[in-house]
This record gives structure tokens, C-alpha cells and sequence, in this order.
């Protein structure tokens, strides 16, 4: 024994690696199974085969081989100019998907003047605060409210009448440049400001005010529409410049990842002139600028769009954003910060985690029942589906916002208590603040869960042929409730592998980019 | 190895006292010279339960008006305890039950008219980790001035407090700039900024030094001296030279909750009349 | 120094402001809204319910055709024209729902926790979780075209299947859609298994294949049993894929004969349509509903019985999951 | 592509609701199509909703939920009583007239030979009656393949399921419950398209889509086989299944001037070939029939804004 | 208060080894007496780093057959490290890099052909915190056996290695029970019972008693006693009057993963040749 090798055998591994490998393929299987449907879904919706297979090579020869050896030569700098680069892309992508459902919102739901109204209207009471702060401060916290709140009312009664009633308004896009490019101007000003100093603060602001104007008087002649220039140049290119400069200001040694982005937008350019000049025909895309922005419904899938669904989930989303958010955040402040230990906050406890479990269908009858036999209101508008809706995701806004309060540390509390601040105090200048970004990523996973949802909306008793809706009692669609109708009041073989699959296309795509705004901003939080 | 090298002379010792600690000259002297304080906290038999675990065990004491006060005793001794039921910061912890008076300027704490948020506006606190607020240094030391709505003459104030603190040079440049930016012990002082900025009667700090390096705790010690000329401080220390070097009076609890020894710091240190006490101050356990 | 007036102060009741209170107020009402959110769906189920049974009707001023609760809970048949109105048809075909997705996503599910927990590089996990993530955020509708338009054909060619709807599809995409949800729920409590006891089985010469299911497995059982039930529960609850899917053929089912529950396990019963709970609420919203009639109230009822369904086992996972996390603290 | 352009002046504007009648659905979306284009209405909002035509009236119409319900039959009297408790008044539109079609599978060879597919009114009240239910096709007629019977076709709430109880099982009989019923018609094709040996009904328009995925039986009246046209439709040759389509507008809505608008624009056009027959598929409406309508429309307008 | 008692006497203390550990009498020469056991591992130049952190510094160092060798050092200095480098736990670290040698049986562990998987079978290991699985307390120490497929007699092992555990008799009883509703005390010694039934040859402990109460500890330090009849035993432990109680060889590891004493315990504790273990030893720091 002693001193001598005798060996100490294996053990053998082979049903561990068998193991392991049925383990894999189990973790890849559904994962796989998604991927292929979408494959499908993605041909269906393209149709990249329709193409010309000249048509390929020039796209393979101007934008694939160039944007990949642009990606491999940043990756070899390091991963972050890659991360860069493809930030680059990504941002200015969603940016621009959102700056144009905004431009929707403007142009086809809320009139411009009226929108122009309102925020004269809440711009006035907004300066009362200003000033109430500003000067003595020995005024009583109730009179306080009382005064904002009156002046609140007040304006909000008679100032967008007056302002409607005005003899002469301005158009369309010059009303947005103010209400929307002026304060963005002057926010990213100051916050330019603030990183590189006064000059560029003010250089920046500036471009921003005037950039916008030009955007809105580029698209007025281009036939593009002066709002969409506005809103994509306020929301799409003003954020992406920002990114490039910050990029080449901050991060000198990733400036070369920007070369991706520029690569792509000049290979897409390229590639357009060059299949124009050759005459090589694109593919026959059911995702196209048609479907994207045709209201109307037919049995014939050619002339069929989406553009209804989208209005109605956007709105829809402010609708449940503005009920569910508040409340939900509320709740769990409640419950984080003030509910003491109690048999009650128990009951409220189980009882969220339950209403989490409750089926969508079952918070359709509560929608039913509640705002349409009880409450009165006419069925499927877009009051009673945001207000449905709301209900839906107001437990998940509470367990998300719950989880980000409880990961502000106990010290800062404690310091705040420790001044001599009220709970109040402490949960507005202390808790909310830390866990905002928690709170954000949590709001918008759960406005990505309500994107979906379809049986809420049918048992409010949504239309099936729906339009844009201009009012809260509008009957309203969404995009899901778009896919099941063309599933099934149009069902045919011919709707389920065309306008489907180019439905769930742009489904996916909404979807998809609110889950990456929310992992991104998770992670951007989580590493400070 | 300074470590090693210092408790080396045990080995050679011969008297009681190797480990005692020496009470710098002049320390409490030149403030204890013109006779007693008057009392501005006193506890009468104060006991702290969290849960059924009894923290605090009958505590009665007297703690002088612009002085400094040390607390000393093992871990899980009721140090904290006993601070934090001074502004009530034990309310905020649900398992928490106080029995007895806690005295603030005569006035019982715990009576039921008393608002625990006035009282900690009036005593401030210091915590053992430096905890600012992830705001500019100005809102930081501003905090507890806008929580009170005294915001006329702000930035004077402000400067005020850093001065006090002593950091005022160190960061007059960058009042905009996080609070998190700055060292640790730069942030210990914004903490004591923050909480003097709002005049307080009382400062009550919880082992403010114990997070920080040897430079920047003697630079917290120096301040507490300094504070001492127009505050009323409570410190709780682990460390045995630190309580020597800068308090007026000792009190020091042992295990289990017991305030066991409170007299003026030179004669803790140098004849403590509690056997029990000897032996932790001279470091035999604890 | 501290002469009158220095304890002046220590009473103003900051605490008790106007605007604290209305904070306060104001935080305590959200929080009460989601208790008010469950009354509020409860006593809307069982008082529109209350209006479709025979016995309870009557009391609250029905007077139209009313379901007697023998008819409801042993009828053979769904249907609204004359006396069928048995739930049970539609349970039976939701438990298929049920059993077939659970086929799926259990293995696959915790093979997949098993991996993620136990085998996969720190970088791997964090490709795959996202991906599940999707998975389960794909929109339910978006996986019943998926059934409808692509899976239902491939199980054409497989096995022959009669017509447009059978339940097999709904089964596979629900069990897709649940997967993350045995994943996730299951690989937490793999997690929580302290490190403890996976060193022990290292240190007695286990390999890793003899620690994950010798020792994380069981230890973790009762938290991934909990997983088991609350996927579940999500597929009984789930409409639009089960309604698209499974089509609306209200299957007839005896449930006081055995066999008909024999045929639950029938893999041919699988290839046919059938309507579950979920799907006949959809069917007879999109139609039905007569405002106030024995359909509209009939809906509450099915309504009900879903809602108690998934809401008893919600709070089963909930109390077995405690169970676990009290084993290791 | 209506909504990007600069904002069309004129035209009316407003909401219209309209529920009901799956089988008049599509011309009612057609309808909604030429109404809303950009050159007439297009600030119209116009939603249809498919319902059923008693799940019309009595879940939307009657309770005043929408300004329009179409059906593919007449009001009945208890659903005439439930919109008159809610102060709504129907006004009767006829808009165009269907062959309710019974449609199988291409592949479905026992009916006939080609292209003379026929099954007789008792052979269909059999299939369909909740009496002696035939679960195989040899159940109905020995000669048949024994292979079981699938069924598709619309819900209870359906104005084509009460008609044909009415003309087919008739009104003491009573309609099987183990089909798959669905208001959406397509699906009916559908299912009929996928399956051999199923059968099911549904309006005209929805077989004149698809005529080459599902088969049009003959039905035998007793006077020889008759396939559904819209000729044999509108000659009333195809018995009994041949019924006028009505939409019903509410009187107190047609005060509003875009309802009556687009009252007054489907009775106009309730006449044209190109959309009611070629676009949609049923027989479209007689000039006289037109102008009687229009005549009872413009007389509820005028009770209407008093 | 026997802490405060026991260090009374420092004051009265003449000679440099208040402090000192007193080894009991006649431990370690019963075994010692028969002349130098053999080696049965061997490092030679062990370093392990974590990351670009050392936590061992070439260590070599011989472990005597049948013997308790016992690591004592302050915390941090890599007691554990080492104790798991000799059965390769560490490669379960990703972060872990060993260089040098570490022989058993005269075999490098470390060679590419050892099966880390078949050494752990011939080396036992028992953490500090019980660790029981949670299955029955037959089934804890049948799990080696059974993994090893050596189930002939399966009851009779079982019931010896509980003998050996001295455990048997208390749990005969309830062997269906689970592990996990045992005491502390009585869950380490069914931890050492599975350690010990699949009969290895070396058993290496990480603190075993340090989460145990006096008496659960005594027994476990009379258990590791017998062990050494049969087994060769490493023990670490920051305990020095355990060390010096149970080991016939000592190992003091310091601060930065030294090895900077190896001797027979007796030797270590009574004449240290090295300064800094004195101090350590004498209870002077760490
Ligand atoms: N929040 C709490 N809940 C329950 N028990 C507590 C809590 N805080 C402290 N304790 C207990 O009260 C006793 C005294 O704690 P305290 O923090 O006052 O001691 P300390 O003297 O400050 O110790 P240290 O020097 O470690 O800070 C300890 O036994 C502790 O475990
Ligand atoms: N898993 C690990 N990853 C990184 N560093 C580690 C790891 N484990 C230990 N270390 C580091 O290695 C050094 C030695 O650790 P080790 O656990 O061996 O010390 P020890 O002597 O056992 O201490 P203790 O008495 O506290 O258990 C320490 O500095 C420790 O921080
Ligand atoms: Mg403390
Ligand atoms: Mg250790
Ligand atoms: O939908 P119907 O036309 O059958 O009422």
C-alpha cells in the first residue's frame, strides 16, 4: 500500500455524457421549434424566393459581405465595438419604429391643434407650481394642492377652447416643433450641458430646434408627410446622433464599431440604386409599406393592412400604461414601504400572486361585466379594452416594481429616516428614484405581456372590422385581435401563410423591441 | 506586521495593564473643567426587545450637553440599539419594543405626542458605512434642508456644513458631481455634512470610522472633537483607542444588553470599577 | 440651555400631515385595488353564475330557462338548445389540453432547468434564458396560427388528421408556451438546493450526472412539482391557441362512465377537434351571447369553474413552493 | 395607405357600430370599404362586428349598442320586445337575397357524379336532426361509405341556423349539437375543405370564394336537383334555401347624418352587380325592391330628426 | 463568563506562554512511539491560485499514513485550498489553477490520467456546516456504497459505518427518518458515517465541529481519535486547543497561504521554531 501507485481506475462517464446531451437537446428542443415556425412565418412574409436571384447577389455583394467583415473586423478590436456597432443599429431601428407610431398617433388620432391645446392648457398650472415653489414657502401643503389643482381645472376648461377658437394656427408639424422639439431641445441642452459644457449645450439644443423644422419642411416637399419628418427627426435621428457623438467624444476606442451602422445604411442605399439601375426584381413582401398602413378590410389578402391594429394597440397601451402603471406602483410602494406586518398585507400578498395566476379570459368577463353591464359603457371601445387590459397586467406592474423597490439598499432609507424625513419624503426622494429604472423594466415587460393579449379584448366584445379610432368610446382593434380575425373570419389557406404570417411578423417585431428596450435598460442599471 | 510586532511586549509583560489603554493628555479635561454639563439625553431603565430577544437590559443614563459620548462593548452588546432609540429609529423596524423613558431635554421620546420625525430633525445621525444619497454633493448636504422647507441662504448653508465637515476644500470644485464619486472617508464627512447642515442638537454616529482606512478615521476623529464645541455627540466604537482618544465619557456595555460601566472616559480607562469591564477594556475577550 | 420651549418642536406631527396622509391614502388604495380586483372577480362570477342554476336563479329575478347543478356538472353534453348543459364536456377536453402539454413541457421543461442550473456555462445561460423568455412572451394568438397553419399539417402527414382543428396541435404549442414556465419555476429551485450538498456528493466520488439527479432533483422535487402546477394551471387557462387550435366541436363526455375518462388517454381522441372551457367562452362570446340570456350566463358559470380551477391550484404551487423554500433557508 | 397623406376635407365623420349577420358580414365590409374610401367618407369609423343575427340583436343592437344589426333572416317578435324596452326601434332593410348553401368535400363522390351532387330536404333534415342522430353516412343511406359524418356549421345565435331549422328540420324538430358551430363561416369551409366526409352550410358568398376547395350539393325539393346560383336564387327556382338578407338600422341613429349617409349609400348600391353579386356573391336587390326601401329609409330619417 | 475567568490569569502571567496550548499527555506518542509512519500524500510545490489571487504559495509538505494531521492558520491563509487541492474539489472551481504536485500513494492526482471522480471514492470529506442529504439516514450512508454499486451487504455496512460514527445507537431506531431531522451534532456524525462506509483511505475534514455545540464537538474529537486507527485523517481547524488535542501532526499555514511550520504537534505547540507561528499560537493576532 504505502508508497505504491495502484491505480486509481475511472469511473465511467458515459450515461453522464448521454445524460448531458438528451439534457441539451431538451433546452434547444422548443427553442428550435419556435425557431423553425418562425422561419416559415419569416418566408411566408417575405417571401425571399420571389426575388431575383440577381437581386440577391447584389444585396449578398453590397450590404451582407461588407456588414459581416465590418462585424468580425470590430469584434476582433474587442466585443464592445462590436456592442457598439450593433447598438448603433438596433437603436436607431426601434427609435424610428416608435418616432412612426407616434407620427400615427398624430396624424390619424389626436388632431394636432387639440394636442397643442392641452399642453398650453397643462403648461399653465406647470408654471404655477414653478412659481409657488419659488416663492414663500409658508404656504399650507393643502392650499398648496388646492391651488394647483384649481388652476389645473381651471385652465384645462377654458384654455383649449380658446385655443381652438383661434383665428389663425399653425400647421401640423410647426405645432409639434414646439411642443415636442422645444422641450426636447432644451432637456438634452441641459444635459449636454452638464457632460461637456455650456457651449455644446447650447450648440446642441440648438441643432435640435432647427434640425427638427428642417426635418418637418424636408418631408412637407419630399411628399413624405411633414409629421413623420418631425417626429423621426425629434425621435429617431436626434437620438442617434447623440449616440454617434457621445461614441466618438467618449469611447475613442470603440469609434470604429460605428462603422457598422454606416456600413449597413450605405450598403442598403447602394444596393436599392444598383437593383434600380440593373432592373432585378425585390421580393413580393407581404410586409410591405401597403400593409403597414392600409386600413382596409376585404377577403382578398392583396388589399388587406394592419394599419388599424397598430393604432388601436398603441393607444391601447397608453390606456393601460396610465391606469396600470400608477396604481401598480402605488400598491407596491404600499406594501414595500408602508404596510405593517399584518394579517392583512398577508391576504394582499397571496392575493397578488393569485390574481397573477387568474386566466386573460377570466379578466375579460371582469371587463365585461364590470365596465359594460355594470359600468354602462358601450362594448370594445378603447376605455373599457385599456381599462380590462389594465387590470390584466396591474399584479405583474406590482410584483416588478415590488422587486425593484426591495433591491433599493436599507441604508438609503435609513439615512433619510435618520434626517428626519417623513416616509413620504423618503419614498419620493430616496426609494422611487432608485428603483425607477427597475420599476421601467418591469412596466414595459408588462406592456409587452397586454401587446398580446386577444381573448380579453373578444369578450369586451371587440369588432372584428375595425378602424382607427378617434375617441375613448371608439371601438378599438389590436394587432392580435387583427391576427384572429383574419384567422378566422377571413380563414382561408391563403390568409393564413400571406397577411398571417405578416401580421405575426409585425407582432413579433413590437413585441420583441419593447423586451429588448427592457433588457437594456435593465442592464445599462444594473452595472452602475 | 505591525500587528504581531505590537502584542509581542505580552509576552515580556509584567503588570495588569499591557493591554490598557492610555487616555491622551488633556482629552476631557479642558471641557470638563468648568464642572458638569447639564443633561441634554437621559434613559431611565430603557429596555429594547426585538422580538422575545431582550437587546437592552434596564439602561439608565446621563448624557451630557456638548460632549462627546462613547459606547463601547462586544458585538451583539446593544450598542446600536440603545443609539437608535435615542431618535427612534427603532420604529422602523417592526419586531422592535421599547419599555422605559428615554429623556430629550426632559421631554420623554416615547411619549405619545411626540412625532419621531421632528425629534430626528433635531438629532442627526451618522451611519457605520458611509451611505450618501446617488445625488450631487450640494443636494446631499441639502437633503434634510428642503426636507424642512428651510431653503432661503441654501447654498451658504451648504458651505457651512462642508466647512464644518471639512471638506469643503476638497470638493468646493465639484458640488455638482455624484456624492458616490468621492473616497470613502470624503464620504463619511459628506454623511456628517449632511446631517449637521440642519443645526441639529444631538449627532448620533454608529461606528462612523469603522469602513475606513487608519488617514481618513483620524480625520473623522479630529472633526468629532471639533463637533464637540457645538454639538452633542454619541459615538459607538468598537475600538478601545478610538473611544480613549476622543470622548468626554464612556459608557460600556457588556453582553446580553447590560450597561455595565458610564463615568468620565479617563476613569473607565484607567480605573473601571467593574472587574468585568477591566478585562474588556485591557482586550482579554470580545 | 435646554430651558422651556426646547422640547417644542419634538410635537409637531409631521407624520400626520395633510400630505402624508394622503400619500399614504393614496398608496394604500392601489394596494387595496388588487384585493378589490379578486372580490370584484369573484362576486361577479358567482352572482352572474348564481343567475344560470336552477336554484339560485329564482332569488335574484330570473325568470328565462335556468341549468339545474346536477345537469351542469353530470351532462354528457354541451350545447345550448335545449337540456344540454354540461360543463363536463368541456373539462374533459381542457384536461386533454392539459395532459398533452404537460407531456410536453414537463420532461422538456425540467431537462432544460436541469441543464441550465447544473451543466451550462455561465455564457450559455445567458443565451438561453433570454430565448426562453421569448418563448413564453410569444403571444398565445401568434401559437395558435402557428398550430393551425404549420403544425396541424405536419401531424396531417404524420398520423392523418380529419379536417382544420384537432387537439394534438393545441397540446404541442401550449406545451411550448409552458416550457419556460417548468423551466424557470423549476431551475429556481435547483438553485436553491445549497451548494452544501452538491460538494458532499462531489466529495464521496459522485459525478455530475449522480449529483443532478441523485441529489438536486431530490431536493428540489416539492419546488419542481410546483412548477408542474402552476404550468399546468397556465394551460388550462390558456384561450386563443386552444380556440384556434382545437376548434369548437363540443365533445360528448359522460362523466359518470368510466370509460369515458379511459378515453382521455386515448392518442386518437387526440387527433380530433375539441372545444375546451376557454375556447367555448370565446365561441359563445363571438356570437351567442344573449345579453343577460342562458348563454351570457352560462359563460359566467364556465367562467367560474375556470377561475376556481386554476385559482386552487395557483394557491397548491404556492403553498408546496413555501414548503421547499422553508427546507433551506 | 389612406392614412398618410394630408387629411381629405369634407366627407362626414362619426362612428357606426354594426353587428349581426355573419352571412351578411361581408357585404356589409364591402359596403364599409366604398363608403370609407378617400374620395367619399373617409373620417367615417366603421366597425363590423359578425355576431350572428340573433346574437346581433339581442347582445348588441337591441340593447343599444350599435346603430346597425344585420340578419340573415327576419326580427323576431321576443327580440322586437327587447329593443322596444330599450327605446330602440329596428328599421327593416331587405339588402339582398342568398342561396343557403350546403357545401362537402371535393373528394366526396357519393352525392353523384360530378357536377350533379344532390341530396334531398329529408336527407339533410336527417343528417342535421337532434332526432335519430346518423354518426356514419351509411347511417342516412346504406350505399354511403361508413365512415363518420363531420359537421360544420354556424351557432345557435345564427339567423341561418334558425332558417334552417325552419325550412329544413323544421319548427318541431331540433337541431344536433354535436358539430362544430362558429360564427365565422370561413371556418366552416375550412373544415369542409380538410375533411372527406364532412359536411356543413353556410351563405352563398362564402361558397362563391371558394368554389374550387368545396363542393355545392344540389337540393332535391321534391320538383329534381337544384344547385344554389345566384340565378336559381333569385328566380326562387332553389328551394327551400333561397332567403332574403336584411340589415336593420335604428332609428334613433339614423338622426345622425353619416348613418343615415351610409344607410342611404348600401340601399344605392344594394342593386350593383359588380359589388353585391361579383364582389361578394349574393343577388342583388331589384330596382323596385331599392326603391321601396329607400322610400321606408327616408321616412324613418324624417321620424328620426323630429 | 469562563472567558473572562479563563484570561484573568494573563494578568497574574509570568512566562511567555500564558497562552500557550498545552498538549495533552501521551497523545500522538502511542502512535509516534512505533517510529515515523509512512507518507501516504505529498505535496511538492503546491501553488493554487483563484483568478490572479494566490491563495497557496509552494507548498510541500509530507501527511503520514494513519495519522490526524491537523491545519491551523488565521483565516483566509488557504487551509481550505489545500485541504481540497489533495482530492482535486478544487477543479469544481472554475477560477482555480493549481501548479506543482500533489501525490498520493506516491501518484500525482493532478496527472492528466486520475480520474478526479475515482480519487474522491478513496478520499473521504466532511465540510463544516452538516450537510445531510435529505433522504433517510439509511440511505445517506448507503449513497457512496450504492454509487460505487457495492450493494452485497449493504445493511451491515451501513449499520458498521454508524458504529464507527459511533451513531448507531442513537439512531437504530428511525434509519427511515431523515437525515435532516437529527441534532447538529448528530447530522456531522452521519456526514463522517457516509465519509467512512465506502471504506476510503484518507478522510479530510474542513472544520467539522465549528458549527457544533461543546458536546456535540467533544464527541466528534473522540470519534476522530478512533478514526486514525484506520484511517489517515487531515483536519483543519481554527481551533488551537482542538489541534493540540487531536492531531499527532500540525501544519500552521499563515496569511497569504504559507505553509511556515510542519511538525509533530507536540513540537509545534511547545517550541515553534518560527516567530510569527509563536504569536500566532499564543493567540497574539489573527
Ligand atoms: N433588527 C433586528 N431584529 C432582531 N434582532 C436584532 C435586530 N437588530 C439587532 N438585534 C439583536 O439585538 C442585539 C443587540 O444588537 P445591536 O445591533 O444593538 O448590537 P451592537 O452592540 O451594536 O453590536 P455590533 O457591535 O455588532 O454592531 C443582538 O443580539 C442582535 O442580534
Ligand atoms: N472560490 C473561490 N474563489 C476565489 N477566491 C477564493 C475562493 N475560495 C477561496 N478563495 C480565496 O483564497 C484564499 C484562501 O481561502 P481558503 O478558503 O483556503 O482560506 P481558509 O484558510 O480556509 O480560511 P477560513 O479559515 O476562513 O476557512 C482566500 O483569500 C480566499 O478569499
Ligand atoms: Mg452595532
Ligand atoms: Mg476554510
Ligand atoms: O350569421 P347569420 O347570418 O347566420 O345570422
Amino acid at each position: 500500500m504505502s508508497g505504491s501507485y495502484d491505480g486509481f481506475g475511472r469511473v465511467s462517464r458515459r450515461i453522464g455524457k448521454l445524460f448531458r446531451g438528451v439534457l441539451f437537446a431538451s433546452t434547444l428542443a422548443g427553442i428550435l421549434t419556435l425557431a423553425v415556425l418562425l422561419v416559415y412565418v419569416a418566408n411566408d412574409a417575405f417571401q425571399p424566393l420571389t426575388a431575383d436571384p440577381g437581386w440577391h447577389l447584389v444585396f449578398l455583394l453590397t450590404l451582407v459581405v461588407p456588414t459581416l467583415a465590418t462585424g468580425w473586423l470590430s469584434y476582433r478590436r474587442s466585443y464592445g465595438t462590436l456592442a457598439t456597432g450593433l447598438l448603433g443599429i438596433v437603436m436607431p431601428g426601434i427609435a424610428a419604429l416608435y418616432a412612426g407610431g407616434l407620427a400615427a398617433l398624430f396624424i390619424d388620432v389626436i388632431p394636432t391643434l387639440v394636442w397643442l391645446s392641452f399642453v398650453i392648457a397643462l403648461a399653465i398650472p406647470a408654471g404655477v407650481i414653478v412659481a409657488l415653489r419659488r416663492t414663500d414657502r409658508s404656504v399650507p401643503f393643502l392650499a398648496e394642492l388646492s391651488a394647483v389643482l384649481g388652476v389645473t381645472v381651471g385652465s384645462l376648461l377654458v384654455v383649449p377652447g380658446l385655443v381652438q377658437g383661434l383665428p389663425t394656427v399653425p400647421a401640423d408639424w410647426m405645432v409639434l416643433v414646439l411642443t415636442l422639439g422645444l422641450p426636447e431641445a432644451f432637456l438634452l441642452g441641459r444635459w449636454i450641458e452638464g457632460r461637456w459644457g455650456r457651449r455644446d449645450g447650447w450648440i446642441a439644443g440648438a441643432a435640435i430646434l432647427v434640425g427638427s423644422a428642417v426635418g418637418g419642411v424636408v418631408g412637407m416637399v419630399s411628399g413624405f408627410g411633414a409629421v413623420p419628418g418631425v417626429a423621426l427627426t425629434l425621435f429617431a435621428l436626434v437620438p442617434t446622433g447623440l449616440y454617434a457623438a457621445i461614441v466618438v467624444r467618449e469611447r475613442p476606442d470603440r469609434r470604429i464599431g460605428l462603422l457598422l451602422p454606416a456600413v449597413i445604411v450605405v450598403g442598403m442605399v447602394a444596393g436599392e440604386l444598383l437593383v434600380g439601375a440593373l432592373g432585378f426584381a425585390g421580393p413580393e413582401s407581404w410586409v410591405d409599406w401597403s400593409f403597414l398602413t392600409s386600413t382596409t378590410q376585404s377577403g382578398d389578402p392583396r388589399s388587406v393592412g394592419i394599419y388599424s391594429g397598430i393604432v388601436g394597440t398603441i393607444l391601447l397601451m397608453f390606456v393601460v400604461a396610465a391606469i396600470a402603471v400608477p396604481a401598480g406602483v402605488g400598491a407596491a410602494v404600499y406594501l414595500e414601504e408602508y404596510a405593517p406586518n399584518t394579517r392583512f398585507t398577508r391576504i394582499i400578498d397571496v392575493n397578488i400572486s393569485n390574481l397573477a395566476g387568474v386566466p386573460s379570459v377570466v379578466y375579460g368577463l371582469l371587463g365585461l361585466g364590470l365596465f359594460v353591464r355594470y359600468g354602462g359603457q358601450p362594448t370594445g371601445t378603447l376605455l373599457v379594452g385599456g381599462a380590462t387590459l389594465a387590470l390584466l397586467v396591474f399584479p405583474i406592474v406590482i410584483i416588478s416594481a415590488r422587486e425593484a423597490i426591495r433591491a433599493v439598499p436599507d441604508s438609503a432609507r435609513q439615512a433619510s429616516y435618520g434626517m428626519g424625513a417623513t416616509r413620504w419624503q423618503t419614498v419620493k426622494n430616496v426609494v422611487l428614484p432608485r428603483a425607477f429604472p427597475g420599476i421601467l423594466t418591469g412596466t414595459i415587460l408588462a406592456l409587452s405581456r397586454a401587446i398580446g393579449e386577444t381573448a380579453p379584448l373578444l369578450v369586451i366584445g371587440a369588432a372584428q372590422v375595425f378602424g382607427v379610432p378617434d375617441s375613448w368610446t371608439s371601438t378599438i382593434g389590436a394587432m392580435p385581435l387583427q391576427l384572429y380575425v383574419w384567422a378566422s373570419t377571413y380563414a382561408s389557406p391563403a390568409f393564413y401563410t400571406t397577411v398571417l404570417a405578416a401580421g405575426i411578423v409585425v407582432l413579433l417585431t413590437a413585441m420583441l423591441s419593447m423586451n429588448s428596450i427592457a433588457i437594456y435598460v435593465r442592464n445599462h442599471y444594473e452595472q452602475r | 506586521m505591525s500587528n504581531a510586532d505590537q502584542s509581542t511586549d505580552v509576552s515580556e509583560g509584567s503588570s495588569g495593564d499591557e493591554y490598557a489603554v492610555s487616555v491622551p493628555e488633556g482629552r476631557g479635561r479642558d471641557r470638563d473643567a468648568d464642572g458638569a454639563a447639564s443633561t441634554i439625553i437621559e434613559s431611565r431603565d430603557l429596555s429594547v426587545w426585538y422580538n422575545d430577544n431582550q437587546a437592552l437590559q434596564s439602561v439608565s443614563m446621563e448624557i451630557p450637553e456638548k460632549r462627546v459620548t462613547a459606547m463601547v462593548g462586544p458585538s451583539g452588546c446593544g450598542k446600536s440599539t440603545y443609539l437608535r432609540s435615542i431618535n427612534r429609529m427603532n420604529d422602523l423596524i417592526d419586531a422592535a419594543r421599547v419599555e422605559g423613558e428615554m429623556l430629550f431635554n426632559g421631554k420623554n421620546v416615547y411619549d405619545d405626542d411626540v412625532d419621531p420625525v421632528a425629534l430626528r430633525r433635531r438629532i442627526g445621525m451618522v451611519f457605520q458605512q458611509p451611505n450618501p444619497f446617488p445625488k450631487s454633493i450640494y443636494d446631499n448636504v441639502a437633503y434634510g434642508l428642503r426636507l424642512q422647507d428651510r431653503t432661503e441662504n441654501l447654498d451658504e448653508k451648504v458651505e457651512e456644513a462642508l466647512r464644518k465637515a471639512a471638506l469643503w476644500d476638497e470638493v468646493k470644485d465639484q458640488l455638482d458631481e455624484s456624492g458616490l464619486d468621492l473616497s470613502g472617508g470624503q464620504q463619511q464627512r459628506l454623511c456628517i455634512a449632511r446631517a449637521i447642515a440642519v443645526d441639529p442638537e444631538v449627532v448620533l454616529m454608529d461606528e462612523p470610522a469603522s469602513a475606513l482606512d487608519p488617514v481618513a478615521t483620524s480625520k473623522i476623529e479630529d472633526l468629532i472633537d471639533e463637533m464637540a464645541e457645538e454639538y452633542t455627540v454619541v459615538i459607538v466604537t468598537h475600538n478601545m483607542q478610538q473611544a480613549a482618544r476622543i470622548s468626554d465619557k464612556t459608557a460600556v456595555f457588556l453582553t446580553g444588553g447590560e450597561l455595565v460601566e458610564f463615568d468620565d472616559t479617563e476613569k473607565v480607562f484607567e480605573n473601571p470599577e467593574n472587574d468585568r469591564v477591566e478585562d474588556y477594556i485591557t482586550g482579554k475577550f470580545g | 440651555m435646554s430651558g422651556d420651549g426646547a422640547t417644542d418642536g419634538l410635537t409637531r406631527r409631521t407624520q400626520n400631515s395633510s400630505r402624508e396622509l394622503l400619500a399614504k391614502a393614496f398608496f394604500f388604495g392601489c394596494a387595496a385595488l388588487s384585493v378589490a380586483t379578486t372580490l370584484s372577480i369573484i362576486g361577479l362570477l358567482v352572482y352572474e353564475a348564481a343567475k344560470f342554476f336552477t336554484i339560485s336563479a329564482p332569488l335574484l329575478g330570473i325568470d328565462g330557462p335556468t341549468a339545474t347543478l346536477t345537469e351542469f356538472f353530470t351532462g354528457s353534453e354541451w350545447g345550448l338548445q335545449g337540456p344540454n348543459l354540461g360543463v363536463m364536456p368541456l373539462v374533459a377536453v381542457t384536461l386533454m389540453v392539459t395532459i398533452g402539454s404537460g407531456l410536453i413541457a414537463i420532461p422538456l421543461g425540467v431537462a432544460t432547468a436541469l441543464y441550465l442550473s447544473e451543466y451550462a456555462s455561465e455564457r450559455a445561460r445567458s443565451y438561453l434564458k433570454p430565448a426562453l423568455e421569448i418563448l413564453a412572451g410569444v403571444p398565445s394568438i401568434i401559437y395558435g396560427i402557428f398550430a393551425v397553419a404549420y403544425i396541424t399539417p405536419v401531424l396531417d402527414t404524420l398520423f392523418g388528421v380529419d379536417g382544420l382543428f384537432n387537439v394534438a396541435s393545441a397540446c404541442i404549442v401550449v406545451g411550448i408556451m409552458i416550457l419556460p414556465m417548468v423551466a424557470s419555476v423549476s431551475e429556481d429551485a435547483m438553485q436553491a438546493v445549497p451548494d452544501d450538498l452538491r460538494q458532499a456528493g462531489y466529495g464521496m466520488g459522485a459525478t455530475k450526472y449522480d449529483v443532478s439527479t441523485g441529489i438536486v432533483v431530490p431536493a428540489a422535487a416539492s419546488g419542481i412539482f410546483s412548477s408542474f402546477i402552476l404550468a399546468l394551471s397556465r394551460a388550462i387557462g390558456e384561450t386563443m391557441a386552444v380556440t384556434l387550435a382545437g376548434g369548437s366541436l363540443a365533445r360528448s363526455f359522460d362523466p359518470t362512465s368510466l370509460a369515458s375518462y379511459l378515453s382521455l388517454f386515448d392518442p386518437d381522441s387526440y387527433l380530433e377537434p375539441g372545444m375546451t372551457m376557454t375556447a367555448a367562452m370565446i365561441q359563445l362570446l363571438t356570437g351567442d351571447v344573449t345579453g343577460g340570456g342562458l348563454a351570457y350566463r352560462s359563460l359566467f358559470a364556465v367562467g367560474l369553474v375556470l377561475f376556481v380551477i386554476t385559482l386552487g391550484m395557483n394557491v397548491l404551487s404556492d403553498v408546496i413552493a413555501r414548503r421547499y423554500q422553508e427546507d433551506y433557508q | 395607405t389612406s392614412n398618410t397623406g394630408t387629411e381629405t376635407d369634407g366627407g362626414l365623420s362619426g362612428d357606426i357600430n354594426i353587428s349581426g349577420s355573419s352571412t351578411v358580414f361581408p357585404l356589409a365590409v364591402a359596403m364599409r370599404e366604398d363608403f370609407t374610401a378617400e374620395e367619399m367618407h373617409p373620417n367615417v369609423d366603421i366597425s363590423v362586428n359578425s355576431t350572428g343575427s340573433g346574437g346581433g340583436f339581442t347582445n348588441y343592437f337591441c340593447t343599444g349598442d350599435t346603430d346597425f344589426n344585420n340578419a340573415s333572416r327576419p326580427i323576431k317578435g321576443v327580440e322586437e320586445g327587447q329593443c322596444s324596452d330599450n327605446d330602440v326601434t329596428p328599421v327593416e332593410l331587405k339588402v339582398a337575397t342568398d342561396a343557403l348553401t350546403v357545401v362537402v368535400n371535393n373528394d366526396a363522390d357519393w352525392f353523384g357524379e360530378e357536377g350533379k351532387e344532390c341530396l334531398t330536404v329529408e336527407q339533410l333534415a336527417e343528417v342535421w336532426s337532434a332526432e335519430d342522430k346518423p354518426t356514419t353516412w351509411s347511417d342516412v343511406n346504406s350505399d354511403w361509405p361508413d365512415e363518420e359524418i363531420q359537421l360544420y356549421g354556424p351557432t345557435d345565435a345564427s339567423g341561418t341556423f334558425d332558417y334552417f331549422i325552419e325550412e329544413v328540420i323544421g319548427e318541431e324538430g331540433s337541431h344536433r349539437t354535436d358539430y362544430q358551430s362558429t360564427e365565422q363561416d370561413n371556418q366552416i369551409i375550412n373544415g369542409v375543405a380538410n375533411s372527406e366526409y364532412a359536411i356543413g352550410y353556410m351563405g352563398f358568398a362564402y361558397y362563391s370564394e371558394n368554389t374550387d376547395r368545396v363542393t355545392a350539393l344540389g337540393i332535391d325539393n321534391g320538383d329534381g336537383c337544384v344547385k344554389p346560383t345566384l340565378d336559381t336564387a333569385s328566380s326562387g327556382e332553389y328551394q327551400p334555401l333561397s332567403r332574403p338578407l336584411f340589415t336593420y338600422p335604428a332609428q334613433s341613429a339614423l338622426a345622425e347624418e353619416h348613418v343615415a349617409e351610409f344607410a342611404r349609400f348600401w340601399l344605392e348600391n344594394s342593386t350593383s352587380e359588380s359589388i353585391v353579386a361579383d364582389e361578394v356573391g349574393y343577388v342583388p336587390n331589384t330596382e323596385d325592391e331599392r326603391d321601396e326601401m329607400l322610400d321606408r329609409l327616408d321616412s324613418a330619417i324624417e321620424a328620426a330628426s323630429e
